[in-house]
C-alpha cells in the first residue's frame, strides 16, 4: 500500500499505523503524528488503520525560536 | 511574573535554534539564566535520530535547571496548521503552553492576526495556555484577550532582523493600554542595549533567540542580554527621571569659587 | 581598563552630587559596583562643616570599597579657574586625577574645547592626570591626546539631561580613530539602556550621575546601571549579528510539516 | 585689616593666613585656599602674608558629578 | 495618480476640520493645490443650517476648483454604523467615494482592521470606491485589496498628532510588497519634512488636516505641504544618492594645491 | 534673507562638483532656483583649459541667471593653506566671498576648528566675508562671530554623506543661541526632506551639491530640493503643531450619529 | 407619536418621514436620514412610515478629517 | 632655470614670472598663481622674479561644493 510519508511515497504493508511506523523505521523515539490532516496521539496508532494514500505526517522535536 | 499561573524569576526567554553547537546551546541556556526555552517540531524519516538527539540535550537541561518549555508553531501560516502543530507539540512535549505563530508574510515573517484569532480561540478551548505571536495592534491585543489568552508576545521587528523596536510609540500605547496583562518582545531584538530598552518601556520579559546564537560569542551574549533584561527591569521600576530639553547642571552651583 | 595605570573591572563611575541623602548616596555607590566616584570643591565659610561632613561619608566610602576619588572642575568657565580649582582639589583630596571641565554655555554647559586645551596642557605640565570632558569632536580630541591627556570624556548629551546620545555617528567616528584610548561617556545618560548602548558602540566605561541621584529610587537605578554597564561591555564583545532589513526564520523552516 | 572671603568682605587682624583663617572659624577641617586666584598649599599658610583688599579662597569637598 | 479611473495631479488631500474660520479653509484648499478634500457628517437639528453653510462654501471650492470630496466615515466604531454612514454620505455628497474609517480604540484612533474588513467588503459589493484607513499591517492590506478596494490609506501616526511616520520599517515593508497600488499616508503628519519623507518613501499621495488647521498660519501651511508633497515626489522619483557611512568630498581633491 | 549685504530670495544654495556633465550641472543650477553657486580651484597646467571651460559655463550662468559666485577653500587642511587659496580665489572670481574650509579630518572632512578661527581673523582682517564651514559647537560659533563673520555654515553630516542632520539635539540649540545670524546647514543633505527639516528648525539656508549630483536625474533632484526648501521655510514660519504624544480626533466628535 | 430624533425625544404628528422632518424644522437643507439604523434615501421619505419609539438620525455635512 | 610648478619640475629661461607662465603654456585663460606659498596677483606677475627651485603654484576655476 502506498502512501505518503512526510511528503515522500512509500510502501507499507500493514494498514496499522504502529504497524507501519515501525516498517518505516520509527523506534522508540519521540515523534507525534497526524494522518490527512488529523492528529493521531501515540496511545490510538494502535488502532488507526490506514488506507492506500494516506497522508502521514511524522514530526520530532527540533530547535526553534 | 507569572505565565499562566507559573511563577518566574528570569524575564529573559530563550530560543534554541541556530546555535553553533548542541553545547554552545547548552552553555548559552545556562549563562542567559533564562528559565523558558523555546522549541519547535520537524519533520523526521525513520532512523533517523536528529530530533532524539536534540530534546534528550534540552531534556537534560529541562531537568537540571527546573526549565519550562515552551513549543511555537513556526512556520504555519493557517489556522488549521497551527492547531494541528500545536497539537502533536502537546503529545510531544508534554505542556499546554504553545507559542502561536501564523505567519501571513514570508519577507517580515509577520503574524496573520486573522488566523492567529482564530487558531487562539480554538486552542484555547482545546485546553491550550496560548501565548500568541502578534503585533503592537491594540484592537487585535483586545481581540486575543477576550479568547482567552493571558500573555501576548508582540513583536519587536521581523524575526532574526536585529533591528530592536521599530515601532516604540506603538508598544508604549500597547502597554498602556494593557497595564495587568505580560507582555513579551518576541523577536528583532538584536543587542543588549534593545532588552533593555523594552524593559524600560514596561514590558515583562523578552525572548532572543537569533541574536544570541548568532553572535560570534554565544555564550558571552547570553550573560549579557541576562544582565540587560535585569538592568532594564530595575531601571523601569526604579522610576527614570524625565529627560530635559537642555542641560541642568548635576554639580550645584551655589558656593562656585570666584577667581578672578 | 585602566586610567594611567590604575587597573579598574567595573566600567560604571558615578557621581555623588543630588542624592536625597548622604545615607541613599552610600547604598547608591554600593549598589552601583562604581569604583571611581566623583566629587567637587566649594566655598565654606568658617564655622560650616557640610563639606566635611560630606567628606567624611565619601571617605569612609573610598576606605570601605577601596574607590578612587575623581575630583572635577565643575562650573569652571575659565583654564584659569578650572587651573587653579585642580591644584587646590588635588590638595583636599590627594589624588593626581581631576576631571577637567570648562564650560563654554551655560543652557547646555557643554565644554569650551579652548579652554580645555589650555586648560589641560597646564595641568598635564604641573603634574595631573587629566579626565577632560569634551565633545565628540575628533580635532579637539586629537589635540587633547597631543597635550597628554590618556583618558577622553566625550559627553553624551547636556549635563543632567538625560537624553542619551545625541549624536550617535560623531561618538562612532571618535571610538574608530581612537581604538586605543580610552573614552568616557561622561554627561547625559538617563536610563540603563543608554548606558548599554554607549557600551555597545565600544566606550570604555560611562559616567553616571543625575539619572542616578533623580530616580525615584537611586539605590535600584545605580543596580540597574551596574547592569546595564556590563551587559553592553559584554555585547560589544560578544559580536552581535548585523541587524538585517527583512526577516530571516529563527525556527528552521527544511522540514516543516504540510497539512492539507 | 579687610580681605575679601569667599566674596564677602570681613575683618581680620591677623596678616599671616593661617591665623586669619582661624580667626574666621576654619579649623581642623579638610579645605584648600588661594589668595589673589593662586592656591596656598595648607603647608604654605603659616608664612603667606595677607594685605588689605586680598581676595580669599576657601573650598571646601562637595558633591560633584 | 488615480484613484479609481479618477486622474489627478495633485498628490496632496486636505481636510476640511478644525480651521479659525471658513474663509481660511477656503484660502487653505487654494493655497495647497489639493483637488481631493474630505468631509463628513453630522447630526443636524432642525432649523439648524451649519451643516448647509459648510457645504455651500465646500460646494463652491468644488465647482470652481474642480475638486473631488471623500467623505469620511470618522468616528464610527463598527462595521455596521460606517456601513450606514456611508450610505448616507453617498446620497448627500453624490460620490461612491468613501474614505472609510472604523476606529477601534479611543485614544489612538486606531483603525480596527476587522470591522475595517467586513465594512470595505459590504460597501465594495454596495457600489462604493472604498478608500480604507488602515494600518501598516501587510496581511490586512492584502485582505483590502482582495476585498476589492484599488487605494489604501495606511496612517503615518494617530491622527491629529502630528508626530510623523511612527514605524516607517512596516511602511516601506508595505511600499515594497504593495508596488501598484495607490498607498495614501492618511494621518499624522505633522511638518512639511514629514509628508516629503513620506513621498521620498514612494507613497503616492498624503492627506492632511490637522497640521494645516492648527498651524499659526494656516495658508501657509497649506502652500508649504503642497511644496513639500512635490518636493518628495521628485526626490523619490530622481533617485537619491545612497547614503554613507563616512564622508566623500563634493570638490575633487585631484589637482589639489600645495602651499608648504 | 541677506549674507554680508547681499539680499537673496532663494535658500538654497547649490555646489557644482560631480554632475554627469556640465550641461547637466547647468541644467540643475535652473532647475534649483539657486543664487548663490559653489565653485573652487585647482592645479592647471599650461595648455589645459579645463578651468577654462568650466569657468565660461558657470560665468555664463551666472550673468543670465544674475548668480553669486561663493569660491571654497576645500581640501585645505591647515589655516595658511586656506588663506593662500582664498586669495587667490578673490583675484580669480573677482569676489570677497570666501567659502571657508579647513578640514581637520579626512574620513569625515570634519571641520579643524583651530584653524578655522584663525584663518577667518585673517581673512576678515584682509577684507573678506567669512562663509565658515563649522561643527554645531557654540563656543566655536561664538569665537567665528567675534572674529566677524556674519554667517555660519554648520555640517549636517559629513560632506557627501547624504546622512542628513547627525545631531538635531546640537542644530536646535545652534539656533537657539543665534536666533539672529543667517546659519546655512552646509554638508550631508542626502534626501528633500533633509532640507525641509533643516528649515523647520529654523536654519536659513541649506547648501546641498553631492545629493543633486549625484542622483539618477539631478535636474529633478535640483528641482526637488529647491521646493523642499521652500516647504521648510513655509512650514517654519506657519507656526506648526505641536505634536501631541496620542491622538486627538481631527474630524469633532460632537453630533457624532448613533446606530444601534 | 414620540420618536427619537438625534437622540432626543421628540413628538411628531405625522407618521410619515418626510412630513415629521418638515414638523421638525428640517427644510430645503442637504441632509441625509437613517431610521432605525437604515438608511431612508430622500426620494423614499415620502413612502416611509414612523412608528411610536423610532429612532430618526439626520446627518448633515460637516468639516472632516 | 629649474623651479616647481604644480608640483613637477619644470625649465624655464626667463626669471620673470609672466614670461615663465608664458613659457610654460599659460595665456589668456583665467588662473591664479603663488610663488613659495604666497600669492602672486595677476598685476605683479611682471615684476616677480623667479629664482631657481621656487615653487610656483598655478590655480584654475574648478567644481566645488
Amino acid at each position: 500500500m502506498k502512501v505518503l510519508v512526510n511528503g515522500d511515497w512509500r510502501d507499507v504493508s500493514s494498514d496499522l499505523l504502529a504497524t507501519a511506523l515501525q516498517e518505516l523505521g520509527y523506534r522508540e523515539s519521540v515523534f507525534a503524528t497526524a494522518v490527512n490532516g488529523t492528529v493521531v496521539p501515540s496511545s490510538a496508532r494502535t488502532e488507526a488503520t490506514l488506507r492506500e494514500g494516506d497522508r502521514i505526517e511524522v514530526l520530532a522535536p527540533m530547535q526553534g525560536g | 511574573m507569572s505565565f499562566y499561573g507559573v511563577e518566574l524569576r528570569s524575564r529573559l526567554m530563550l530560543g534554541t535554534a541556530r546555535y553553533p553547537s548542541p553545547a554552545i546551546l547548552a552553555e548559552s541556556v545556562k549563562a542567559s539564566g533564562a528559565q523558558v526555552v523555546t522549541v519547535s517540531l520537524r519533520r523526521e524519516s525513520g532512523g533517523e535520530r536528529a530530533g532524539q538527539g536534540f530534546w534528550s540535550i534540552v531534556s537534560e537541561l529541562v531537568r537540571d535547571l527546573g526549565l519550562r518549555v515552551l513549543p511555537n508553531t513556526a512556520g504555519c501560516h493557517s489556522a488549521k496548521e497551527a492547531i494541528t502543530t500545536a497539537h502533536m507539540a502537546r503529545e510531544v512535549f508534554g505542556t499546554r503552553w504553545i507559542k502561536l505563530e501564523v505567519i501571513g508574510e514570508d519577507d517580515t515573517l509577520q503574524p496573520d492576526v486573522f488566523g492567529l484569532i482564530e487558531a487562539a480561540r480554538v486552542l484555547i478551548a482545546d485546553g491550550f495556555e496560548v501565548f500568541p505571536y502578534t503585533t503592537e495592534d491594540l484592537v487585535v491585543a483586545g481581540k486575543l484577550l477576550d479568547a482567552g489568552c493571558q500573555v501576548l508576545m508582540p513583536w519587536g521587528s521581523p524575526i532574526g532582523s536585529g533591528r530592536g523596536l521599530n515601532n516604540v510609540f506603538g508598544l508604549k500605547a500597547l502597554r498602556a493600554h494593557f497595564p495587568h496583562v505580560p507582555l513579551v518582545i518576541d523577536a528583532g531584538i538584536g543587542v543588549p542595549s534593545h532588552a533593555a530598552q523594552a524593559m524600560e518601556l514596561g514590558f515583562d520579559a523578552v525572548l532572543i533567540n537569533t541574536s544570541v546564537a548568532l553572535a560570534r560569542d554565544p555564550v558571552r551574549m547570553a550573560t549579557a542580554f541576562g544582565k540587560a533584561v535585569q538592568a532594564g527591569y530595575d531601571g523601569c521600576l526604579a522610576g527614570p527621571m524625565e529627560p530635559r530639553d537642555m542641560a541642568a547642571p548635576s554639580t550645584p552651583i551655589f558656593g562656585k569659587a570666584v577667581f578672578e
